[in-house]
């Protein structure tokens, strides 16, 4: 006995074919009729590059290490993202920093090397809610393809945002919905799931 | 004397056929030797067409090209025959076929000497005897018999080769 | 044309039919020897049905007889013979194949020189 | 001696048409490259090319310029001349088929004189057709045989067998409708069916079988097996490359399209207009020509769709099936529709 799960459950019919159903005329007719209905359908796809589907507004993509308004790295290195980050594709080495580079860093510390392995992300965006710097988070880009493992391993010079006042135009452009973003953040909002 | 283009086309044809005619039979490979006696019937073919013999030009091509050659090329293809494997006979035994046919053509072309050579074959108003209609009529009424009798031959070469390539 | 450059093609192609088959080893090839053989007997009954069709017509024209259907048709017999000889060609053909495949499978060669087993 | 006595405004017509025909084809080959992906894309909900040139009608020349500057590769183990010949061959007979069909009226000058739209009105019309394509399967076997490579072999010997197979209910098929013109001539055969209807509504189950021989002639799904992707890696034409690939690729096209324009010459009326009867109109004889040239080109159109159309729906037949189908359905099916066909014409000949 086996368990009905649904109603559309068919038994298979394994009687000879008769010579009329063996010439296959009929349910060839079947199936063409399938396909060409298909041809005045909506179709499902869009010309990807100059037409992008909406995505939500907390829609996580690539990551973006940001910066201060004067161009100075929030990061700190104190590895919480990376402790948070259920895939572990974080790593990080921190760094002292050194008197005259106080115009680099915001902090003491700062990160020397910052890797996030993008074939392990899954996007989740934990790394940015366990920021306490709010030097981290992800941005609406979608991560492009590459042709080698190495080229999905983003170094530091990857992430970092642009810098404010040295390139002006691209930071704008690389903070995107960035800004509003923020604001819904700051909002006090109760999570979903406790 | 005028040279038409019936003359021209059968020089040509005739080169062509005896040229790839010899290539058949001294070609090393065997798909070779198949391909060159695919173009001798060709170059038959056109001559059946100058003799405007138009439906056994036609027939040919299907049949022999078509069928036939198929056929020999296929099993050619599936014993994997290539110049390799092709047996050699002794040069001897080659020279004395070569002399023995070139005697042949020799007699029998001598034998025509006493042939009056008068007859020619011209391009005439209705001379459609290679028609398809004229073919058919005769074939259908004269020599329906053998014809039924040349598809029961038909149908028992297909038994015959089915039965003899048969696995046991 | 005179009837004689056909004859004499015919029997060019004949005779390297009969080379072929003296020189050759393959019994593919002597297959196809054969086949040449017979195209070149085709070639010139066609030759001679259209000699004795014009040969017909050229005599009633010049008698000033009324050209019928039975004058039209005068060597209609050559080209049906040729259509028969290549009805019982291909029917050759299959079997002669299927022999030679069959050899081909016992003994693992197209090559005549090893076919004298049959004498045993 | 004196110089040949050649028709020389004969041979400037003729050869006006088969440069212009031959060009129709390739024109015809190409942009049916084109219908195929696009409808392959509009059956499956995508947009197909779109790329270059508006909605993507460059896209043909694109491909075409890339097979052109693609590297030549000619296999060391190959045989090279046949290597060569065999995507020659394909060629060739593809385009050859088309000198017997008529693609409109007769276009009547003022001078008076006729101009067959037809590059050969022969006696034997439809059989050279026959004999053309049988002499097609050379071009597979060829290829796939000097390419030693062992899956181009397999390729090619199936292609040929499936070709040889199927030639023989096409024409038992064939034979009915011969039996309903009495000529073998294409000019006839439509006469006949612009005097007594197409031959699509005596001879439907004839249509059908010869339809379906036509997909296995031109390799098309569901009979590619010659070209069994995920069996055979790509088939004959697997050791090709650039424009040696793009022949064999071509001559498939223009296959299909010299295959649609003998179905609608020999069952769907040829150049004939559907449901009016032209000679009224009093036009004069260009417009009629270019009108009933565009019919025709009409009818080989919407072939051509089922073509694409079919291709996007059904699977590949097995090796067996496709047999099977061959000789123990279509072959008896067919005897059966000439023998219905020669009696009920015994019968209204009495």
């Amino acid at each position: 006995m086996s368990v009905q799960l649904t109603n559309r459950a068919k038994q298979v019919d394994r009687k000879p074919m008769t010579f009329l159903e063996s010439i296959y005329l009929w349910n060839i007719m079947k199936g063409m009729a399938i396909t060409i209905s298909h041809l005045f359908r909506k179709k499902a796809t869009i010309n990807y590059p100059e037409q992008t589907r909406s995505v939500s507004k907390v829609w996580r993509g690539l990551h973006v290490l940001n910066r201060d308004a004067e161009g100075r790295e929030n990061c700190t290195a104190c590895g919480l993202c990376a402790v948070a980050c259920p895939a572990e594709a974080i790593t990080m080495e921190a760094a002292e920093r050194l008197p005259g580079e106080e115009h680099l860093y915001r902090e003491e510390k700062y990160a020397a090397k910052y890797e996030i392995n993008m074939l392990r992300c899954i996007f989740c965006g934990l790394c940015e809610e366990a920021c306490p710097k709010d030097a981290i988070y992800l941005s609406q880009t979608i991560a492009p393809s590459n042709y080698a493992r190495k080229g999905f391993i983003y170094k530091k010079g990857d992430l970092l945002i642009p810098h404010p006042v040295n390139e002006p135009e691209a930071y704008q452009k690389a903070l995107g919905e960035k800004a509003d973003n923020n604001k819904i953040k700051k909002e006090p909002t109760i999570p979903e799931t406790a | 004397m005028t040279i038409t283009i019936t003359q021209i086309l059968f020089w040509i044809l005739s080169v062509a056929a005896l040229f790839s005619a010899l290539m058949v039979i001294t070609s090393k490979n065997p798909v070779h030797s198949v391909l060159w006696l695919i173009a001798t019937f060709f170059s038959i073919s056109g001559h059946y067409i100058l003799l405007s013999a138009q439906f056994l030009a036609v027939v040919n091509i299907i049949v022999y090209a078509g069928a036939i050659m198929v056929l020999f090329l296929f099993v050619i293809m599936l014993m994997n025959l290539n110049r390799e494997t092709e047996p050699q006979k002794n040069r001897w035994i080659k020279m004395a076929g070569a002399i023995a046919g070139g005697c042949l053509l020799l007699v029998l072309v001598a034998s025509l000497k006493n042939v009056e050579s008068a007859s020619t074959i011209e391009d005439v108003k209705g001379g459609d005897v290679g028609f398809i209609k004229r073919l058919g009529k005769e074939l259908f009424s004269t020599y329906v018999v053998p014809f039924e009798i040349s598809s029961i031959l038909f149908l028992s070469a297909m038994v015959g080769a089915v039965v003899i390539g048969k696995k046991e | 044309m005179p009837i004689t450059h056909y004859i004499i093609l015919s029997l060019a192609l004949f005779s390297i039919g009969i080379v072929g088959v003296l020189t050759r080893r393959n019994a593919i090839i002597i297959f196809m020897c054969i086949e040449l053989m017979l195209n070149a007997v085709n070639l010139l009954l066609v030759a001679f049905s259209k000699m004795h069709n014009y040969a017909a017509i050229k005599a009633a024209a010049d008698q000033k007889l009324p050209i019928t259907e039975a004058i039209l048709n005068t060597g209609s017999e050559g080209q049906i013979f040729v259509f028969f000889i290549m009805v019982v060609a291909a029917a050759e053909v299959t079997v002669g194949l299927a022999i030679i495949v069959m050899m081909y499978r016992n003994i693992h060669s197209v090559d005549v020189n090893f076919l004298n087993r049959l004498k045993h | 001696m004196h110089l040949l006595v050649i028709d020389w405004w004969l041979i400037l017509e003729k050869s006006l048409l088969i440069f212009g025909i031959i060009g129709l084809s390739f024109f015809i080959a190409m942009y049916t490259t084109y219908a195929e992906r696009k409808v392959a894309a509009w059956l499956q909900d995508r947009r197909g090319p779109n790329r270059a040139g508006p909605f993507g009608i460059f896209q043909p020349l694109a491909d075409g310029g890339k097979l052109f500057f693609k590297e030549e590769i000619i296999p060391l183990a190959s045989n090279k001349p046949l290597f060569i010949l065999g995507p020659a061959l394909a060629m060739i007979t593809a385009l050859l088929t088309s000198t017997v069909i008529p693609w409109a009226t007769p276009f009547i000058t003022k001078g008076g004189d006729v101009i067959a739209m037809q590059v050969a009105d022969v006696d034997m019309g439809i059989l050279l057709v026959f004999s053309i394509v049988s002499v097609g399967v050379y071009g597979i076997m060829i290829g796939g045989w000097a390419s030693n490579n062992k899956f181009s072999l397999m390729a090619a010997i199936r292609g040929a067998s499936q070709m040889v197979s199927y030639e023989l209910p096409m024409g038992l098929a064939l034979i009915a409708v011969l039996f309903m013109t009495g000529s073998l001539k294409m000019s006839e055969i439509v006469g006949n069916q612009i005097e007594n209807g197409w031959h699509i509504i005596y001879q439907p189950l004839g249509f059908i079988i010869f339809f379906v021989c036509a997909l296995a002639e031109c390799n098309r799904t569901p009979f590619d097996l010659p070209e069994a992707e995920n069996e055979l890696n790509f088939g004959y034409h697997q050791e090709y490359s650039s424009m040696k690939l793009g022949f064999y690729l071509f001559a498939e096209y223009i296959n299909m399209f010299i295959s649609s324009a003998v179905m609608a010459t020999l069952y769907f009326g040829g150049y004939d207009i559907p449901f009016v009867n032209e000679a009224s109109w009093g036009l004069n004889s260009f417009w009629m020509t270019v009108i009933s040239f565009s019919v025709l080109m009409a009818k080989i159109s919407f072939f051509l769709f089922v073509f694409l159309w079919i291709r996007w729906t059904i699977p590949r037949f097995r090796y067996d099936q496709l047999m099977n189908l061959g000789w123990k359905k279509l072959i008896p099916l067919a005897l059966l529709n000439m023998i219905i066909t020669a009696a009920v014409i015994l019968l209204l000949k009495k």
